[in-house]
């Protein structure tokens, strides 16, 4: 099992969304973040005082899948959320011990889903 | 200029007045007033004056509750802008476009007083009130100070009403622009075939308060905007429209209450003396009217949406609004309840209706100010035929023939004049943001600054 | 119908001028007004009519302060629709039950004057206020039209306390239908005893301009509504009271401040003319008892929580002015100083005293309206005890006894009814949101939509 | 004490009614006016009242909205209190000590009346516009009570100023304390210098309703205020400015438009009659100058900041209403856009170089309570220099170096005089928020609470 | 040492609380999050326009202990959290390299609680 | 690859910042959270009713690093969160199997950066 971690746009969550759904990745996990990353920030002007904004608002997902599903999972969000401007964000791939259904106590690959 | 005053907005006296032949005070009004009761009215005048100049920030946080976070300061800027542009353009030209005196150039069509109001040489004492009883500017009812005031707050409203319908995707430049022509020129030269005493006064139209004047003539070109400026980004998916929510009901509410309280002076005020008996009956009609719009759209809501939607009900009391402004004077108690539930329930039909038609508009202002405008004055025709307003040589029958005469006619000026000078400046400036700029919001895009600093938001629309 | 004219409210005169003879002002009236009086005083009832109109804005702002980001479209909504309701049954029934003239039915306990208010042929050419000089209706004060908008936006009021008790968990649909009932039949009934001219006003029942009529009234169906429905999920845990925050203190503080200036409305108006003596008497003893409200809670606050709770030192401010509604006409400016500081000081210990009793009452309506109404009006007769209120056949003495009466007699009537109709309400329908829906919010359950789209906000209660 | 009402404010009337000659109601109020003369002014000055009222509630979102979301409540609370102790001080001494009719002990500059208003026995009838025609009392303008109302009202306000200024660091006590002393001390000691028939009264410094007896007064202390307490933490960074930006855009805008609203009483108001004419005029200058101030912000945002910042846009709104209040009577229709202009333009400047000196004021109260206040006073003797104001005894001839010695007297004493509280202050019980505190927010550390519960915001600055 | 994610009801937050610190855990972070899971979504309808939201609000908890704290901590959080209804939640189990405390640098084991 | 999770008070996130960007790592996502340690919560009361807020606000960073970053970001993070107070926070490092950046689809080290 597997845990992608990806910082899109916020304005790709929806493309996103429909693309993992047609690769059956239905269960997915959304928050806000703030990333400072390869793309510049830009500049605001508050009362005369000049600040470079460099924490751009971003949306993190987090979709814990079955292994044969990590691939499918990167191409989805990769399709939905290209636009090949800097900015676009970054997928994180890391192990994933355990996976427990709260309601039913399932556990592992069972629970995932 | 000072037989100005004898061509402002002819007094409508309620139906009932005439009726029951009450005309003490309309005669004195003729001759002149006390100084009493030209201070009464006066002051009645200027009270009015603030409820409307209130109904500024109305608008203001409606077009903000309806739309969303990161838009926010963009549009408080520019109805911060519109209230200053419309009164200062008022006073170079606006108020002596709309008000001609006998400074007619194009028949009764288009005339000018000459720019600039106020300088000392042109005010003179009886104008300004000042001197000994009897007094005779506007009836007794004002000085020339307070007319300019109430006058100048209207002006500003129409280009209020774009504002809201253009939200989201305008840039600010072309849009200051827009309106600084529209409420220059555009406003202040149809008023004037009405309340400047023109073509259409003579004629017989009614339009009380300006369901008309005011509030369609925002109307079109708010749809001339949206027009020509299209949809918001994600708006219309495929065909498909998908809702793109307001941030904040309660600025949403501020600002509906803001604007019923505002009315009372928009259509109190527009009987332009404190006339008790006048005044009063406007104002019941006016508040029944919005109680009526918020029951007739909050029952049709309640059915066509499954669940009440309050940016629905909400509208529907603007509807209401709205629609009695035309006729506040002459229909009965029970005809302003009966608009106000037919306003209200039009306006959820209508506001589904135009997003079927993939007009974006986010506020809603082309449903209530233009769809509820139109209606509002086709209603006096209905529920005040025949009705005779004024006496002696002013006096005209109210007929549902000239409602729709002057309906049109504002049609037939106002939704080309939106086109052309939307069109012009598109041509030219462009008039939309860069669709980077519209994801990340016009208020970083326009402004460079955040209208919630620090609150954490999804802004993934 | 012109007789119910002089059943009005009798016009209390400020103990001050009692005491001086100044009555010339008084034998005015009586005897009818001038033109230009007329229009001054109906000018003041005017304004006062917007100011208590605003205060529903201060209501809604208020109540949804107070309560939770995800139930502020329901309450929105709520106090929308109660304005409409209450002043659409007000036109249908309310002010001719509140106001029933000669047309009493049992004593001077219930009386009718009939169905709907305005038809052409019901209001005359005196009452409408068109005519010649001496104006009569109303002691000259206003014209029929500002009567009813005036009394019409009152009647609203006592509906919307009940909405910010029961707030977050009742459901809207019955909810409406409990306003409607409360407004149109008991609000106006009770309030004839005193106002329209009934028993109580006989036997020298004083309540100025509504501790007891108003604000009390609202106050014992808010307690009937918050008995019958319990507290909201995880208030009580394990018999201990959990704090369940507003949201918003910036909406609080907007509308506390609303209500303070509606107050000048709401008091102010109630002297029923423009009279300069009285009414700016009464604005100011209204304005001190909000101020030594402020300052009662915070000091209480302070000693009490250890820090001053902003939402205390508000509640503190309300409870000034509800305190001194009943008396704001007769009691000395010394005396509305002392009523400030103990009802605002009262304020903060009964918040915490009803949420020991388990009574959940989200925004402290029980305590403003009911326990500082009951306070306001017994203290008339303790501060102004003996004080003869009126001339001529009219004018009674201010004393403890006929004041506890009077709460006594509005107790008992008022708090089972709000029982009755919920009662019937729960045991029909149901009145309160299901369990899931309230943690959801109602804002989702009744309206399908939320109140701050896009924002973050933690709803983990 | 009835001497009183004859040292009170001079009605200035307008430069162009002294022109024509227009003084038949400028005499007929020295000789008292009849009673619905009496009605009329004495309604238009509690109109006024109620709308310098609402300007708190202006102030108190101006301020939350230019501070962060984690000071707000408070804000709320120091507003909010600040009302109150501002009318309960006027009660108590503050009125008496602005207004001491005879009751000078130090030459024309220190004067008492006695404690307290409003016994029964010092308030005669005559006073309270008790009796019959002519009324005298305040020229026949109003009543005894709307005099302390409508004064009590301005008296709160310079407090309120020096509140925005020292926000987000300074604690509660110390600052209530401040308050009580500058409210019920320092502001109307010095106010009587002028409108209490003191010594600048009699030398013809002109400031018609206070750009430097309320706002400079104000900003004098807040700018004590500021430099005693140093900046806030983040503020400055190796001598470099950071911005800490304000939490809520429309917070702010509502503040904005509310304050606008307010000072048509503030200034309106300060005629001391309806007088239509003078009245209206002044109202016309000051919608002129509050509009021409965006405009003027507007452009030099633009400018100076590359885009327009909102924030400045709405200060400049404010510094052309500060600006205008000394001259709003005596200035031409165009010298208002001018200093209008002037004031916005200013204002935008006057922010950039107060935060280069490292002044840090989150809201702008120096820059548009003491630098637009300075100016507003010195623009009088340059636009509106040789202007003769009043008649008779009472009459004074504008001129500039007059204006200059008024603004001098007044830094003489105000802003020593802040130093002072604020530095015995300092050194006693100390007056800013620890460093954990600061950071945690005064909200938690003041009150235990919270503004806006739930909701997610970085509170990384 | 491992890191534990779980996504929860908001409303579940202060009995999941109380379950952790019966069994002594008593560090834990928490962040909003929106979920898309089995639970089915609900109907928003906005001036006509209707929408299914199916994104739901949850509550994210990361909670860092050492092994023998892992099955405590998951029965803990069921207890707390379990309704028995779908969007119950799930929990997630990874592997956790290292943990420092920030104010005296020490490390691993010791760290974490 | 490691990803790095640090709790952080959130005014420390700007010299924390600063620290990164002195040991060259430019790249990282901000969160609000919500935590709960060693600190003391405080006391709120709200209309009489006392409670004790034990979840404090903490902002929590994310940083994708290859191996040898981790100890000069762990160092960096030390650096600018520190003030010796209880609170200060506590880092957590993670194995990190796979990065992509979006825009390009690189996958692995050179995405990291
Ligand atoms: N190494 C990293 N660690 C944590 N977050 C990262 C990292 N790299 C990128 N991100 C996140 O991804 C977002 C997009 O990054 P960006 O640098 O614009 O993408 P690109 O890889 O195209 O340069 C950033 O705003 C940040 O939130
Ligand atoms: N595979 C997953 N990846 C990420 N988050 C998930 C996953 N499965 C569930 N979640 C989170 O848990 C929440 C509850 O999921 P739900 O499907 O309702 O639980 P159940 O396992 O009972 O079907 C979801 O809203 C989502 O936030
Ligand atoms: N074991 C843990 N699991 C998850 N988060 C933790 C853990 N320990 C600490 N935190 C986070 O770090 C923040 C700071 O913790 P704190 O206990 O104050 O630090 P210290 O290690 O100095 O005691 C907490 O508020 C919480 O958000």
């Amino acid at each position: 099992m597997k845990l992608i971690i990806a910082y899109i746009q916020p304005e790709r969550l929806t493309p996103v969304k429909q693309a993992l759904y047609e690769k059956e990745v239905y269960k997915l996990s959304v928050t806000n973040a703030m990333g400072c990353g390869q793309q510049r920030g830009y500049h605001e002007s508050y009362r005369g005082v000049d600040v470079e904004v460099n924490l751009l608002k971003k949306v993190r997902l987090e979709i814990a899948v079955n292994a044969d599903y990590v691939e499918p999972t990167i191409d989805a969000i990769i399709k939905g959320a290209r636009t090949g401007n800097i900015g676009d964000g970054k997928i994180l791939v890391m192990d994933l011990g355990e996976c427990v259904r709260i309601r039913t106590g399932e556990r592992g690959h069972d629970a995932i889903g | 200029m000072i037989g100005k005053s004898l061509q402002k907005r002819v007094l409508p006296l309620v139906a009932l007045m005439v009726l029951l032949g009450g005309t003490a005070m309309a005669q004195e009004e003729a001759a002149g007033v006390s100084a009493e009761m030209f201070a009464v009215n006066n002051t009645w005048m200027m009270v009015s004056t603030f409820l409307v100049f209130i109904m500024h920030l109305g608008f203001a946080t409606v077009e903000s509750g309806l739309t969303r976070a990161k838009n926010t300061v963009n549009i408080l800027c520019k109805n911060t802008a519109i209230v200053a542009i419309g009164l200062l353009t008022y006073v170079l030209m606006g108020f002596n476009l709309m008000y001609p005196g006998d400074g007619w150039i194009i028949g009764k069509v288009l005339g000018f007083a000459g720019f600039s109001i106020g300088l000392a040489e042109g005010v003179d004492a009886t104008m300004a009130g000042v001197g000994a009883a009897p007094f005779t500017y506007g009836g007794g009812g004002y000085t020339y100070w307070t007319d300019f005031l109430f006058q100048g707050m209207f002006a500003a409203t129409a280009a209020t009403i774009v504002s809201g319908a253009v939200a989201e995707r305008i840039k600010l430049g072309p849009f200051l622009i827009f309106s600084t022509i529209y409420v220059a020129l555009v406003y202040p030269a149809v008023g004037s075939w009405k309340w400047g005493g023109g073509w259409l006064a003579e004629r017989g139209f009614h339009d009380f308060a300006g369901s008309t004047l005011v509030h369609s003539v925002g109307g079109w070109a708010a749809l001339a905007g949206i027009i020509l400026l299209g949809p918001r980004l994600g708006k219309y998916v495929n065909g498909k429209s998908r809702p793109i929510m307001g941030h904040s009901m309660p600025l949403l509410a501020i600002g509906v209450f803001l604007l019923w309280l505002g009315w009372f002076g928009f259509n109190g005020g527009s009987v332009l003396s404190a006339d008790p008996s006048a005044v009063s009956f406007v104002l019941t009609t006016t508040s029944l009217a919005a109680a009526a719009g918020i029951i007739g759209a909050m029952v049709t809501s309640w059915i066509v949406q499954k669940k009440p939607d309050l940016t629905m009900v909400l509208n529907g009391c603007l509807a209401g609004l709205v629609g009695i402004t035309a006729g506040a004077d002459v229909v009965s108690i029970h005809s302003s309840v009966l608009i106000g539930l037919i306003c209200g329930a039009v306006a959820v039909l209508s506001v589904i209706m135009l997003d079927r038609l993939h007009l974006d508009d986010p506020v809603g202002a082309t449903t209530v100010h233009l769809v509820c405008g139109i209606l509002g004055t086709l209603f006096v025709g209905v529920f005040a035929n025949g009705v005779v307003v004024g006496s002696g040589a002013d006096a005209y029958t109210i007929s549902f023939g000239t409602q729709l005469i002057g309906v049109l006619s504002y049609a037939a000026v106002c939704f080309p004049a939106g086109l052309l000078i939307f069109g012009l400046l598109k041509l030219t400036v462009g008039i939309r943001v860069s669709e980077e700029e519209e994801l990340k919001g016009l208020d970083i895009g326009e402004h460079g600054m955040e209208a919630y600093s620090g609150f954490q938001f999804f802004s993934n629309m």
